[in-house]
């Protein structure tokens, strides 16, 4: 059977993260590490730790998977492929949301699976395990996906990394908000869960909309 | 044999050990078998090593 | 022989490749037979007074904390190997090396953790060994991770190098942090750092301090594991070296497809 | 199948680098860009293929898709290879393949890729990944996706550079055939491709010199391009 | 009077770093969005903020200039200046100390003035800003002269940044470590601030000899 | 005061670029490398400069500063420029003269920097930011370092990219002044420089043919560099 330009680019991009290797695990360790130096900057309180775990865990997977973004396009733009997927048949959009959901699979989603582990660190609770994974899935979507605009917007800027930053992380602001509502709805007792979640959803909802749209828009501008 | 109350935690370690160790080796022992097969496939093709490339180049040479 | 006649020969990677063949098995098996004898001790040795059955994940715990520590200083000097006498293995033992430490530096973690919850009621606490021999563990991540993302080999291989040598300074941390460290004669005393974990007791200069039902079996097992590390260590450098001609021999093909066609008159 | 330009100019910076520039080119016919560095070769190709915005004029591919812009019924073979280096040679065909529509099933598309890759005698490196490739490889394999998916229109940037005359006279081969099928090929160049017969359209310095038969051709270069930015040109082109 | 290379080489990097701005602009915005985000993670308890608001001012400080040394040699090394530093008779260590120097006058200064301020978002007990600053200022030359191995070991790397972060926050640990400890010394009663800050000094004057070093012994590689 | 290689290797990647390489010049001489593209020239100079390795062999530099290593002694001239683009024409050459050590004093080396500004022909341009500066110009501000801090030895990589013919020949008289100082120069390039006499050192492809007086000379190239990374050539390099 054949198979849509989208789905066929969105394996090279699977294909080429897994070969490339470094990208996804440098990801990883970037997250352990800065979870890691947290306890070390607030004190060994455990208590206190486990309290603020969830918020912790997701503005650092937020950092990772956003400084990690920086390379989205950017090989194809060195390579000249950038170029050729422009012109090949398939709208732009969809080559960004091809490759924002190439990223959220090889990078988002590692980095939420992690993110339990990394709770063990902080001294996480066991019962916000569940939760937070699934928050963390059902949130990160929207860091690639608004992520791309980042990257599209600043291909061919210095200092890409900071920049790309600075200029996404308000647009994160609803989702990590959201995010923390949803878990810390699911914990205590007397707040709830699903209103948080759902707008969540909508969120991710949204930027797989947004995302792709705005990137393409900036793409086209970087190929000029 | 009686662990006591924690014996959750030590065979968990010790599988976790046994998991992570034998792992270890499989990708080693998958590996070589890899590098190895490439090699065959190599040599197969007629690419020949360095050292013995000079002589099969200048029989084949005019 | 001399230890110097055995480097030189070893110098040479076909060398290695066919000594390395023969010993391997052998090696992988006494390792085997080694750790299956000193687990038995261990399993038959009575529990700890203080901590009872839990005792027997020393027998597991210890040797990877050594080995990561061991892992290191592999590193460290094939690293050392590179940089100052340029020895053509010393690259490979150095990144067949990295891979093995991070393994056991991972298992010294978890297996330290999942003792941690029945001995002192957590997984984790932030202490100094706890935390330096996690940082012992990314700076195994960092060399794996330079290493990937520098194209070139040659200049990959020199530059981790580097940062394995300036890591080293992790290795004396992960000691002093725990025991403190005082050097009379320059009136210098730098206090233990806050901790749950037990200092040294094997390794110490007034003996062993650990009931010989113990120590013997734990002696065991770790010398079983380092011959596993050493095995495992000798197996990844065989690979490298494969993979390494491979690499050579895909460079040949191209440059051969190029001088075909530079022979071959144009069509 | 008739492609043509009519008054086109277009702005790179603050400068018109191409103004008020009309050609035509017909199915079965070359048409190559040549004038001195800087002269707007590569710009009226990425123009043509619709990465840069005209500043007026339009061009048009008469009896082509009328659904589909110009660039997604060409083939664009610009100063970069679109190559992967950590793909093999076949591998990267295959992705252009299979994603620029070339064949419709797995073993088609095996079968168009492996044509490709004997056609441009790559053959024996098909399963070795692209970054051990040389240059010239490279260039060749990057030159594979001319064959691998049908377009009517070829848009080469110069295609010959880092080729070796075998292979200068593999690609002129390769351009001919398609010539014949009803192509048409539009290539900047600074040396000559061995074409058969090609015409010619000088960008910059002197007008055209075309040597090719002109009955069927509106060619005028009304601008004035040395390919130095200096501020007569500007002033030139904005008078107009 | 005649300047020696080493300051020629220092006000020529600090006159760059301030004709190109944008730099230091980036440093301090990520700095301050970060810090921004925090309260929305970590939820608006402002007594739980006041007292882990040093840590996380320190941990967020760290990220910002650590992601912004990404640069350190990478202009030099792409137009040709490196190599050139390089022979001109002034070991390259000093040459690497020029610019770890200028990176902290222009970055780790700035970032540790802005802390005061932001310390103002995160409910920062007043009588705690001047040991905050103190202890900043005198434990960012580590981060810069740290830093600088990294930035000379990723080099030519491809993804600069993230990996950076990764090869050397390990390195800081010693630095964050004693950082807060000095504050909290200063803080609370029956804990003292001296000693850790003593050693926190320490530690940077230590880097500033090691990280030039082991900084120059890669930038050698790097040229080969 | 000389130079002299004797039997050089230079290994870059896993082959030997240069191979069993000697060769001498003396103070007032300079010698020209040549040779096809990858045929070692940059890796020749580089090596001389101290960036390389040696993989055997070793080169002196008699009657210079012993103390120091031979790149202190050398102005080296690569294919980048060492040009900040938001400083200056003039901020860059005080940057550089007084980094080299051009001169002690604040008014001496400005007097130098604006020497040789002049004797550049970047006189008008000395307050512009490099930034602007056509490729040609900032190709004669990188030049601009051999005027402003004295060095015996030249090591020059085609120092005529980007150059027109004018320039060419001011750069031709920069050099014989060096020369008739004294001065030893090395110069990679594929086109004449336009000198009165110059030695040739050729490297890979055919034996060295050499114009110039040979009576002071040991010109040996035993290597055998077609410039194609080859099988022959790694092997023979190991064998040796
Ligand atoms: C994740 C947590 C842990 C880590 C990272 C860790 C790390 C280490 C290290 C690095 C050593 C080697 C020390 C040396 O030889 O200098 C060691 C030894 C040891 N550890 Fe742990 N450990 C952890 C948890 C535990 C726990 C919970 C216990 C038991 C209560 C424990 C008991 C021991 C013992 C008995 C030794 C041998 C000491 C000796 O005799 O030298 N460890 N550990
Ligand atoms: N992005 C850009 N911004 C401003 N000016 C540009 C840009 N790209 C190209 N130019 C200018 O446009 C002019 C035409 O460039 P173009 O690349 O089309 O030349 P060309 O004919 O392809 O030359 P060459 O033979 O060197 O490939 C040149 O003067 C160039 O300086
Ligand atoms: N970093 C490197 N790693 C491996 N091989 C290299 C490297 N740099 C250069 N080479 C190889 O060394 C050979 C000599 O290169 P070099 O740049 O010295 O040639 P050159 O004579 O200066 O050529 P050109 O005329 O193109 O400047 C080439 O075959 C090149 O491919
Ligand atoms: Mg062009
Ligand atoms: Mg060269």
């Amino acid at each position: 059977m054949a198979m849509s330009p989208f789905f066929t680019l969105l394996r090279r991009d699977i294909t080429l993260a897994l070969r490339e290797g470094g990208a996804i695990g440098t990801a990883l360790g970037f997250y352990l590490i800065v979870i890691a130096m947290l306890p070390l900057g607030l004190g060994p309180d455990l208590n206190l730790l486990s309290r603020i775990a969830p918020g912790l865990l997701w503005i650092a997977l937020l950092l990772s998977a956003l400084l990690s973004l920086g390379r989205m396009f950017e090989t194809d733009h060195e390579d000249g492929s950038l170029e050729l997927l422009a012109i090949g048949g398939t709208p732009l959009e969809l080559v960004a949301a091809a490759k924002a959901l190439a990223h959220w699979l090889t990078t988002g989603i590692p980095l939420a699976l992690l993110a339990p582990l990394l709770g063990i660190l902080l001294n996480l609770d066991l019962s916000a395990y569940g939760v937070l994974v699934l928050t963390m899935l059902v949130g990160t979507p929207a860091i690639s996906f608004l992520g791309a605009i980042g990257a599209a917007l600043t291909l061919r800027a210095r200092r890409g990394g900071l920049l790309l930053a600075l200029l996404i992380l308000p647009l994160y602001v609803p989702t990590l908000i959201y995010g923390i509502q949803a878990i810390s709805g699911a914990l205590l007792a007397g707040q709830s869960f699903w209103p948080s979640f759902l707008i969540l959803a909508a969120l991710s909802l949204g930027s797989l909309v947004l995302g792709p749209l705005a990137a393409a828009a900036a793409l086209r501008i970087q190929l000029q | 044999m009686d662990l006591g109350p924690h014996a959750d935690f030590i065979l968990a370690s010790y599988a976790v050990y046994a998991v992570v160790l034998a792992a270890l080796a499989a990708w080693l022992v998958y590996d070589g078998v890899h590098q190895q097969r490439l090699l065959d496939d190599l040599e197969a093709r007629g690419a020949t090593r360095r050292s013995r490339a000079g002589r099969a180049e200048k029989n084949t040479k005019p | 022989m001399t230890n110097q006649s055995i480097t030189q020969k070893l110098a040479n990677p076909t060398r290695f490749m066919s000594l390395s063949g023969a010993i391997l098995p052998w090696l992988a098996g006494l390792a085997v037979a080694v750790i299956v004898f000193g687990l038995y001790r261990g399993w038959t040795a009575p529990p700890d007074y203080q901590q009872g059955e839990t005792i027997r994940i020393m027998y597991i715990h210890v040797p990877a904390a050594w080995l990561a520590m061991l892992g290191y200083a592999l590193v460290a000097i094939s690293s050392f190997g590179l940089l100052v006498f340029r020895h053509p293995l010393a690259d490979v033992s150095a990144k067949a090396a990295a891979p093995i430490g991070a393994a056991f530096t991972l298992l010294a973690l978890v297996t330290g953790s999942l003792w941690g919850k029945p001995m002192w009621g957590t997984y984790w606490v932030w202490d100094a060994r706890l935390t330096s021999v996690l940082m012992l563990f990314f700076l195994y991540l960092g060399l794996m991770a330079l290493r990937s993302s520098i194209e070139e080999e040659t200049l990959a291989a020199k530059l981790t190098a580097v940062l394995a040598l300036v890591g080293v300074i992790i290795l004396p941390f992960i000691k002093i942090s725990v025991e403190g460290l005082s050097v009379p004669w320059l009136g210098l005393e730098i206090p233990a750092w806050n901790t749950l974990h037990q200092p040294s007791s094997v390794f110490r200069s007034d003996g062993p301090k650990i009931h010989a039902s113990q120590l013997y079996p734990l002696l065991y097992c770790a010398l079983g594991f380092t011959l596993l590390f050493f095995a495992l260590h000798m197996k990844g450098m065989r690979n490298e070296i494969l993979r390494r001609r491979v690499k050579a021999l895909r460079i040949a093909e191209v440059d051969r497809a190029r001088a075909a066609e530079a022979a071959a008159p144009a069509e | 199948m008739r492609l043509t330009a009519e008054n086109l100019s277009i702005r790179r910076g603050n400068r018109l680098v191409i103004d008020g520039l009309s050609f035509a080119a017909d199915s079965g016919e070359v048409l190559l860009l040549t004038g001195p560095n800087g002269a707007g070769k590569t710009t009226l190709l990425r123009a043509i293929a619709g990465f840069l915005p005209l500043e007026s004029g339009n061009t048009t591919l008469h009896g082509g898709d009328t659904e589909r812009e110009i660039g997604e019924q060409s083939h664009y073979v610009g100063h970069a290879n679109g190559i992967k280096s950590s793909l093999t040679a076949a591998e990267n065909l295959e992705f252009w393949c299979a994603y620029l529509g070339g064949s419709a099933t797995r073993t088609h598309r095996r079968d168009r890729v492996y044509g490709a890759l004997d056609r441009l005698r790559l053959a024996a490196l098909e399963d070795i990944p692209a970054a051990y490739l040389s240059a010239g490889q490279k260039r060749r394999l990057g030159l594979g996706r001319l064959l691998v998916a049908d377009r009517p229109l070829w848009l080469l940037d110069e295609p010959t550079v880092s080729l070796d005359a075998a292979s200068v006279a593999l690609l002129a081969g390769i351009v001919e055939e398609h010539l014949s099928g009803g192509g048409l090929v539009l290539a900047a160049t600074h040396i000559p491709l061995g074409l058969g017969s090609a015409r010619e359209l000088r960008l910059g310095g002197s007008p055209a010199a075309s040597p090719g038969p002109s009955d069927s051709m509106i060619m005028e270069e009304t601008g004035f391009n040395t390919g130095l930015p200096s501020v007569d040109q500007s002033r030139q082109g904005q008078e107009k």
